[in-house]
């Protein structure tokens, strides 16, 4: 397809101006952040949804902001097509009930495009309905295969067996480890679903798998056990397809016990540098296969990393970074497919799903990225390694 | 005296009839709604989950009201409900029409979770008070940690079983893993309506309603009011506690099956299976009045109404939440409360007066 | 043997210790059917644990129960139950939340039949059951001068009525033998002096042998024909009524004056 | 050789684990033994702990022990204002689970509270132990400086409780008050008074509980108390709720048990095998280890 | 001036009045007895003088203070002791804890063993049983331990709620004579009893209580000797 625009690298530059403004009103994350709906009151109504409470908030708080700082960038530009975004945000707990219900919510506002949701299981639960309803609907995170398995569904980030075979083939034709030991969480879609992936995977490059080790939601805070097995079963490159949080103490307490493989991981472990207070060192010489990284040293990195910082204080993880793009995404395609605002959810719908397959965007995640029509982005995994506390491309 | 005694036969029968008039009622009147398009996508998004909570409230309240015993793991009934009926469903997806799937699924649900509400009863209930509480508490994470290591799929050789993950299963390419571990079910076909919801609360509602009054349920109550009298009057006290369990586990499996045929996917995370959900049933009892069944019906139907009408709060959404549960639980069981309100309120809302079916 | 000199209650060499303390010791009684039987003692001498051993709330170290000819020692309380013993106890134990007409309906618990299904579905026998076991239980009831409070949750009774509920409850499984601790305790005289006659009426019209605990003299002397004295654990008098009440020792250790 | 090395290696993370479950079940227990009820919020308390302590210490930079104190009476004032407003009021409620219920609706306000005001970003935890890991074995086994002022603050709570409980005037009120309050007012006690000091003390060692379970485990989120809190319960079942040595031997017990069973058996299934274990140990001692049976007199 | 004066007290089970306005007065050193059928209001009265239920009107004057809205727990250490209902022992503590929390409220520390003892030489069975957790007491054993809790506080006045209940008629003789013991040395008596008889022989006035009213009131041997109080609490 041909490029529709560069949507990211053209709003960049007003995206600092964004970000001045945006300190100054937006830094409570209202729920209004992009209401400013044009004089004839023609607005295009994108709805969100992710936890924003429980155990998964920080997922879905990163894409309700990073969302909400695209609309209001995208607005200030003009908008899609002359129209503005009207953008809310819905909790899901990340429950696929609750999703629903959130779902329904912003049905009964008027939404027709989601950008959502940030879970992989709500997801799935709801592109059911949005599949019924033939409602547009881009995930920026939800990575399961069957979150996006309608016409209508499309998503920023990689799947889970897309991560985990491209984990597998990094390592295997990079020659980084022959024995392999595998920590994940055997209670989460996202990680039991890299898992599987790559331990395929890492036959086919024949990789060893010497351990693989689970935990769950429910004892995730002692990883002593995972680490003395991959210790002990002499493993010289731990694979983690888990989220920063865990990770995070899976790397202080190898480094309590003086073990000291090589640590890989996938996007999830994106944002352990931007834990508050974390010794950056700990995480030295970790390598991860992500499409962003907040240190990156381009200008839409940037502007994208200080505008967030400013409007809500704080490093915006790969979760922002989808959802920031996922905004742009919605963007592009809209232009191209030429909806408007008076358009119904169902004709937008229409438009959209082939206009996705003909746009290229340069994104935060990747560069030229494209869809196909069965809705996964391609789009190059980048490898970074963290060194001297900053993420440095690989 | 016989006039009198009729007359108090007759009483608990026209209680047990406003209990169904209303439910048949706010039935009645949502399809009006309905068809006259007056519901919202939310409200109709949320109507067979309002069933599936109604029918949890009025099943624990069978353990915890009339049978007095704390139970903190019924989410884990409800959880081998949902798999086990789920797992049926997917299997008979395409040989079996929608409607016998969906009755045979439901009489599996109730079955299993039946079945294992008796195992879990065996050694449970030789326990007291919070002792048997954590058992059960355990006893339901227990059921969730496992079903999260459930992996079934199916080839042309037939199905494949481990407890390790997907890869295990060894199945050939074409091979489709029906449970899938942490990932659950998914594809569950989407029987659950409003009307199933409605016609399995009123069963539910018969069934604990019928057993309260009856001379077994008469045996549960006495047990509950004070074991070493029940035990010198001849009244078998393994036997009767394991039938409350029991029924009450088997309801939960029926309300997992609504559950699990509502939506299109079914994983056992904390938030739906674990502790945290059977607490959450707990609250719909004990707010609407232990052993009060109607209250039962209507707190479940305000807590779970409460945080979807509470979203336009955003952020401040489950905090609010917390301060209303809070505030509601301090105003229906506070004596003063109590008496504030005996004083200055002609009846009760809901829920004031505890232990009266 | 004459129906009228059937032995009841035979208990032989009956012992339970706790600890180091041997509660009860050696315990032997014997009760004739229709008999009215008194079982005295000091504080703390061991009657509510014969009570407690005849019920099977605790197994007897030895001894043995025999129950109208059936051996009963040691088994459970509800098998007890089943065999014909009914008792009432020293701190009442009512169903204190259910209605003093439910009370004696889950005595007839055993009496009275019919399946879950049945109700749970209220089929035909469900209602002639019930009904039935209404009738029966208002006729105990009125026996104790409680039907007009049949409708009264338990735990609101005066105590003296709650004394006289757990009797009737007790009475509703129909036993062969009847056990009251202190029933009289918390009762004044002209309360006690109406116990006396329900008692009485009870042991003529249900054709009941009964054996009871009391402190009130008045009571014992007045309705008990036979009494057995309890004295650490010990058998320290045994026989009718009026010898066992002059019996120096029994006064000595128990009665005073 | 290895395996002996393993094992003690394992041995050593299930008692760190369990020393952290163990100092947070003291305060469980110490709370449920006296007024007869389940704390649902005492996870979360020891959060709010650890967000003072991250507070004060990792972002104002204020020496740990300083901070600690400050995390202690911040607490103490936070759980004697929950009993006063929340429980207090329900104590003489028809049924005890009234205040259950009121305590799962303060856990949920406390992590609302924490989620609105610190984000639901993880934070990192400086630990405030400065003691360097013990070394054994030609470095094969490790025993963090945590681990040890765990396991060292654990006894010691659990000496000062006992004597405390036992020998002190206010313990004894804590004992009869616990038994019956109606009666314990008669005895001359202040039952109000007693309990606010029992959950003065519950909630001063939640606080150094939060402060000893983010050292050792360094990742704090408004949620971080819910499962240590819940495990903890599980630990003082374990040892026989209400007795506190039991919550410091169900605690070491809980974290072993966890790592064995991880280790042995099945990672993923360590869940069920903890609870499992529970649930074997309360049929054959149906009261916990160090458990009371009490048996009612008939 | 009375030592403890009630007047126009009204008490209330939620909507339910169970004391309509009853005024009585106890003078320093004397016994005085409360007598009435079962849910008069007896022990209602009792429980409303120490605190453990709120009086809805009314005053409770306790040597010349008014502690009608006093908490309890200062009540008792005012020196007013209270042999409950139903005994409320401490079940699982033994009989030695529980008599030493019955001297909670006293500061001489050092006198309380010796308090102990006297307790243990009126009721010989305690002594005995020292160690056994109360709970397992035998009722009247439990009886006599409620009673002995009850003088640890060295009281100025004990109000006792049928202190002879399920006690042997030997212990039950015993037990008024410790109360006339107890009278003797000073300390004042409000006494319930069901033993109406034995009640009156020992006080010095009573009043009689009827569905929550006082009735009848006056000397103890004026009373045992009205014929309508022979006839409705004596049994004769
Ligand atoms: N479970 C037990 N453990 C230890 N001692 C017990 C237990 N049950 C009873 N006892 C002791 O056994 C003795 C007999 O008690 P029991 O209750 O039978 O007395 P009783 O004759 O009924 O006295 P009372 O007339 O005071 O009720 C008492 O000294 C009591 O303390
Ligand atoms: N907790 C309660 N709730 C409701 N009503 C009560 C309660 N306690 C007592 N009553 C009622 O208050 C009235 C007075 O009861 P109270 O216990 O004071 O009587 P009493 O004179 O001590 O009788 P008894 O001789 O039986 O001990 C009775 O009618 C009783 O039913
Ligand atoms: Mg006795
Ligand atoms: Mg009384």
């Amino acid at each position: 397809g041909n490029s529709a625009s560069q949507p990211a690298a053209d709003n960049a530059s007003s995206g600092d101006e964004a970000a001045a403004d945006a300190a100054g009103d937006e830094a409570a994350g209202d729920d209004a952040a992009a209401e400013a709906p044009a004089a004839d009151g023609a607005v295009i109504k994108i709805g969100g949804i992710g936890p924003v409470t429980g155990g998964a908030a920080v997922y879905g708080q990163a894409v309700k902001n990073a969302a909400e700082l695209a609309a209001k960038e995208i607005n200030e530009a003009g908008g899609i097509n002359g129209a503005l975004i009207e953008f809310q945000f819905q909790d899901d707990e990340h429950d696929a009930e609750k999703a629903v219900n959130a779902y329904n919510t912003l049905k009964d506002w008027g939404m027709q495009i989601l950008m959502g949701t940030v879970t992989s299981n709500p997801c799935t639960a709801v592109v059911e309905k949005s599949q019924a309803d033939n409602l547009f609907q881009l995930t920026p995170s939800g990575s399961a295969i069957k979150s996006i398995q309608y016409d209508n569904a499309f998503r920023v980030c990689f799947s889970d067996p897309n991560q985990g075979a491209a984990s597998a083939q990094y390592i295997g034709e990079h020659s980084l480890a022959t024995k392999v030991a595998v920590i994940y969480d055997s209670s989460d879609v996202y990680s039991s679903g890299i898992y599987e992936k790559f331990a395929a995977g890492a036959k086919e490059q024949g990789i060893e798998i010497v351990s693989a080790e689970a935990f769950t939601a429910d004892s995730n805070t002692d990883f002593s056990v995972q680490l003395q097995k991959a210790k002990d079963a002499g493993a010289e490159l731990v694979f983690l397809p888990i989220y920063y949080t865990e990770a995070s103490l899976i790397l202080k307490q190898a480094d309590t016990m003086g073990f000291d493989p090589l640590f890989f991981g996938c996007d999830g472990l994106d944002g352990i540098l931007a834990v508050e207070n974390f010794d950056t060192a700990l995480a030295e010489e970790v390598m991860l296969l992500t499409p962003f990284a907040a240190d990156a040293e381009d200008e839409k990195t940037q502007s994208f990393v200080s505008a967030y910082e400013a409007a809500y204080g704080g490093t915006p993880n790969q979760f922002a970074a989808d959802a920031y793009d996922a905004m742009y995404i919605i963007k592009a395609a809209g232009e191209k497919a030429g909806i408007t605002a008076d358009m119904s959810a169902s004709d937008i719908c229409e438009a959209m799903k082939t206009a996705m397959t003909e746009i290229t965007v340069d994104g935060l995640t990747g560069e030229g990225m494209t869809w196909t029509a069965d809705g996964e982005p391609s789009k190059a995994p980048k490898a970074v390694k963290i060194v001297d506390g900053a993420y440095k491309a690989m | 005296m016989v006039i009198k005694m009729k007359k108090s036969m007759n009483k608990n029968t026209k209680n047990n009839f406003i209990t169904y008039g209303m439910v048949i009622i706010v039935f009645a009147i949502v399809q009006l709604l309905l068809a006259t398009g007056h519901v919202s996508s939310l409200m109709g998004g949320l109507l067979v989950p309002l069933c599936t909570y109604v029918i949890l409230a009025v099943s624990l309240n069978l353990t915890v009201g009339i049978l007095g015993e704390l139970s903190l793991g019924h989410a884990g009934f409800m959880c081998v409900g949902a798999f086990s009926s789920a797992f049926f469903s997917m299997v008979t997806k395409n040989t079996l029409p929608g409607g016998l799937r969906f009755f045979l699924a439901l009489l599996i649900g109730a079955a299993a979770a039946g079945l294992f509400g008796i195992l879990i009863g065996i050694p449970v209930l030789r326990l007291n008070g919070d002792y048997l509480a954590i058992v059960t508490l355990a006893f339901g994470e227990i059921i969730k940690n496992l079903v999260n290591v459930f992996f079934i799929g199916k080839d042309e050789n037939g199905y494949h079983f481990s407890m390790k993950d997907a890869i295990s299963l060894d199945m050939t390419v074409d091979g489709e893993t029906i449970i899938n571990g942490p990932q659950g079910i998914t594809g569950t076909p989407n029987d659950s309506t409003f009307l199933i919801g409605v016609v399995l609360i009123l069963i539910t509602l018969v069934v604990v309603l019928n057993l309260i009054h009856s001379r077994d349920g008469r045996a549960i109550m006495a047990i509950r009011d004070n074991r070493i009298a029940a035990e010198s009057i001849g009244i078998n006290i393994t036997k009767y506690k394991m039938m409350a369990f029991a029924i009450s586990a088997s309801l939960a499996g029926v309300a997992g099956v609504l559950y699990a045929h509502n939506l299109s996917t079914l994983t056992a995370l904390p938030k739906n299976f674990g502790y945290n959900m059977s607490i959450m049933i707990l609250v719909f009892v004990v707010l609407g009045g232990i052993g009060n069944i109607r209250g039962s019906i209507i707190s479940a139907v305000v807590l779970t109404l409460l945080p979807e009408l509470l979203r336009g709060l955003s952020d401040y959404r489950m905090l609010i939440y917390a301060v209303v549960l809070i505030t509601m639980m301090l105003f229906n069981w506070s004596p003063k409360a109590i008496e504030w309100r005996e004083r200055v309120l002609p009846k009760n809302l809901f829920g004031g007066k505890t232990k009266e079916v | 043997m004459t129906e009228k000199n059937k032995i009841m209650l035979e208990v032989k060499n009956l012992s339970i210790s706790f600890g180091g303390l041997r509660a009860v010791d050696e315990f032997s009684i014997s009760i004739r059917k229709g008999q009215l039987y008194g079982l005295i003692g000091p504080n703390g001498a061991g009657k509510t644990t014969v009570f407690n051993l005849l019920t099977g709330v605790y197994k007897p170290n030895e001894g043995s129960v025999v129950l109208d000819g059936t051996e009963v020692t040691g088994k459970k309380t509800i098998e007890i139950n089943h065999a014909g013993i009914a008792r009432t106890f020293q701190n009442i134990r009512l169903f204190k939340e259910l209605t003093v007409l439910d009370n004696v309906k889950a005595g007839l618990h055993n009496q009275f039949h019919y399946s879950t299904i049945e109700g749970i579905l209220r089929l035909p026998r469900y209602f002639k059951v019930e009904r039935a076991m209404d009738e029966k239980a208002m006729e105990l009831l009125k026996v104790f001068d409680l039907d007009r409070e049949a409708e009264y949750q338990a735990q609101n009774l005066p105590y003296g009525k709650q004394r006289k509920l757990e009797i009737a409850r007790a009475l509703a499984t129909n036993p062969k033998l009847l056990l009251l601790d202190e029933p009289a305790a918390g009762m004044n005289p002209n309360e006690t002096q109406e116990l006396m006659d329900t008692i009485r009426f009870v042991r003529d019209n249900f054709d009941m042998t009964i054996l009871l605990i009391e402190h009130d003299m008045k009571l014992v002397s007045g309705i008990c024909e036979e009494l057995t004295v309890l004295n650490f654990g010990r058998i320290l008098a045994q026989g009718n009524t009026s010898d066992v009440l002059n019996n120096p020792q029994v006064i000595t250790a128990y009665l005073g004056e | 050789m290895v395996d002996v090395m393993s094992f003690v290696s394992y041995l050593l993370n299930g008692i760190s684990l369990g020393s952290v479950y163990a100092i947070i079940a003291l305060g469980y227990t110490m709370v449920y033994g006296i007024a007869k009820m389940l704390n649902f919020a005492h996870g979360d308390v020891i959060m709010v702990g650890g967000y003072i302590v991250f507070v004060f210490v990792s972002t104002l930079g204020l020496p740990p022990l300083l901070g600690i104190f400050v995390a202690m009476i911040l607490c103490t004032v936070l759980g004697v204002t929950i009993e006063r407003v929340a429980y207090r009021p329900l104590r003489m409620a028809s049924s005890p689970l009234a205040v259950l219920i009121t305590a799962i609706g303060v856990s949920y306000l406390l992590q609302n509270l924490a989620l609105l005001i610190f984000g639901a970003n993880t934070k990192s935890f400086t630990s405030v132990v400065a003691i360097p890991p013990l070394k054994l074995a030609d470095g094969q086994l490790t025993i963090s400086g945590e681990t040890m002022v765990t396991i060292l603050v654990g006894i010691i709570v659990m000496v000062c409780l006992t004597l405390f409980v036992n020998k002190t005037k206010a313990g004894q009120a804590m004992l009869a008050v616990s038994e019956d309050k109606g009666a314990a007012q008669l005895m001359g006690i202040n039952v109000n008074g007693t309990i606010a000091l029992t959950f003065a003390i519950g909630s001063a060692l939640a606080a150094v509980a939060g402060v000893l379970l983010c050292s050792a485990y360094p990742s704090l989120t408004p949620y971080t108390g819910a499962m240590p809190g819940i495990k903890a319960f599980v630990a003082a079942v374990f040892g026989g709720i209400g007795s506190i040595p039991g919550a410091m031997i169900g605690g070491i017990l809980l974290g072993v048990i966890e790592i064995f069973g991880k280790a042995y058996i099945s990672s993923q299934m360590a869940d069920a095998i903890v609870f499992g274990v529970l649930i074997v140990v309360l049929l054959v001692k149906p009261t916990g280890i160090l458990g009371r049976n009490i048996q009612e007199k008939v | 001036m009375a030592m403890l004066e009630v007047k126009d007290l009204e008490v209330y089970y939620g909507m339910i009045q169970a004391i309509k306005g009853i005024s009585f007065e106890v003078n320093e050193g004397e016994v005085i007895a409360l007598i009435g059928a079962n849910g008069a209001g007896k022990t209602t009265t009792l429980h409303t003088i120490t605190g453990l239920l709120q009086a809805k009107s009314g005053s409770i004057v306790f040597e010349g203070k008014d502690i009608t809205k006093t908490p309890g727990y200062k009540i008792v250490s005012m020196g007013m002791a209270h042999v409950p209902e139903g005994r409320r022992v401490f079940a699982n503590l033994s009989v030695y804890e529980n008599l030493k929390l019955g001297a909670y409220t006293r500061k001489d520390k050092a006198e309380i063993a010796e308090s102990i003892e006297n307790v243990y030489k009126r009721f010989g069975r305690l002594k005995e049983r020292r160690d056994q957790i109360a709970g397992t007491l035998s009722g009247g054993e439990q009886q006599m331990l409620a009673m002995g809790r009850a003088l640890m506080s060295k009281p100025k006045i004990i109000l006792m709620d049928e202190p002879s209940m399920g006690l042997s008629p030997l212990y039950v003789n015993e037990i008024f004579d410790i109360i006339k013991e107890i009278s003797e040395s000073g300390t004042t008596v409000l006494l319930i009893e069901q033993n109406a008889k034995k009640a009156l022989a020992i006080a010095d006035r009573a009043y009689v209580l009827e569905t929550g009213k006082i009735v009848l009131s006056g000397d103890a041997d004026q009373l045992m000797n009205d014929e309508s109080i022979k006839k409705a609490y004596l049994g004769e």
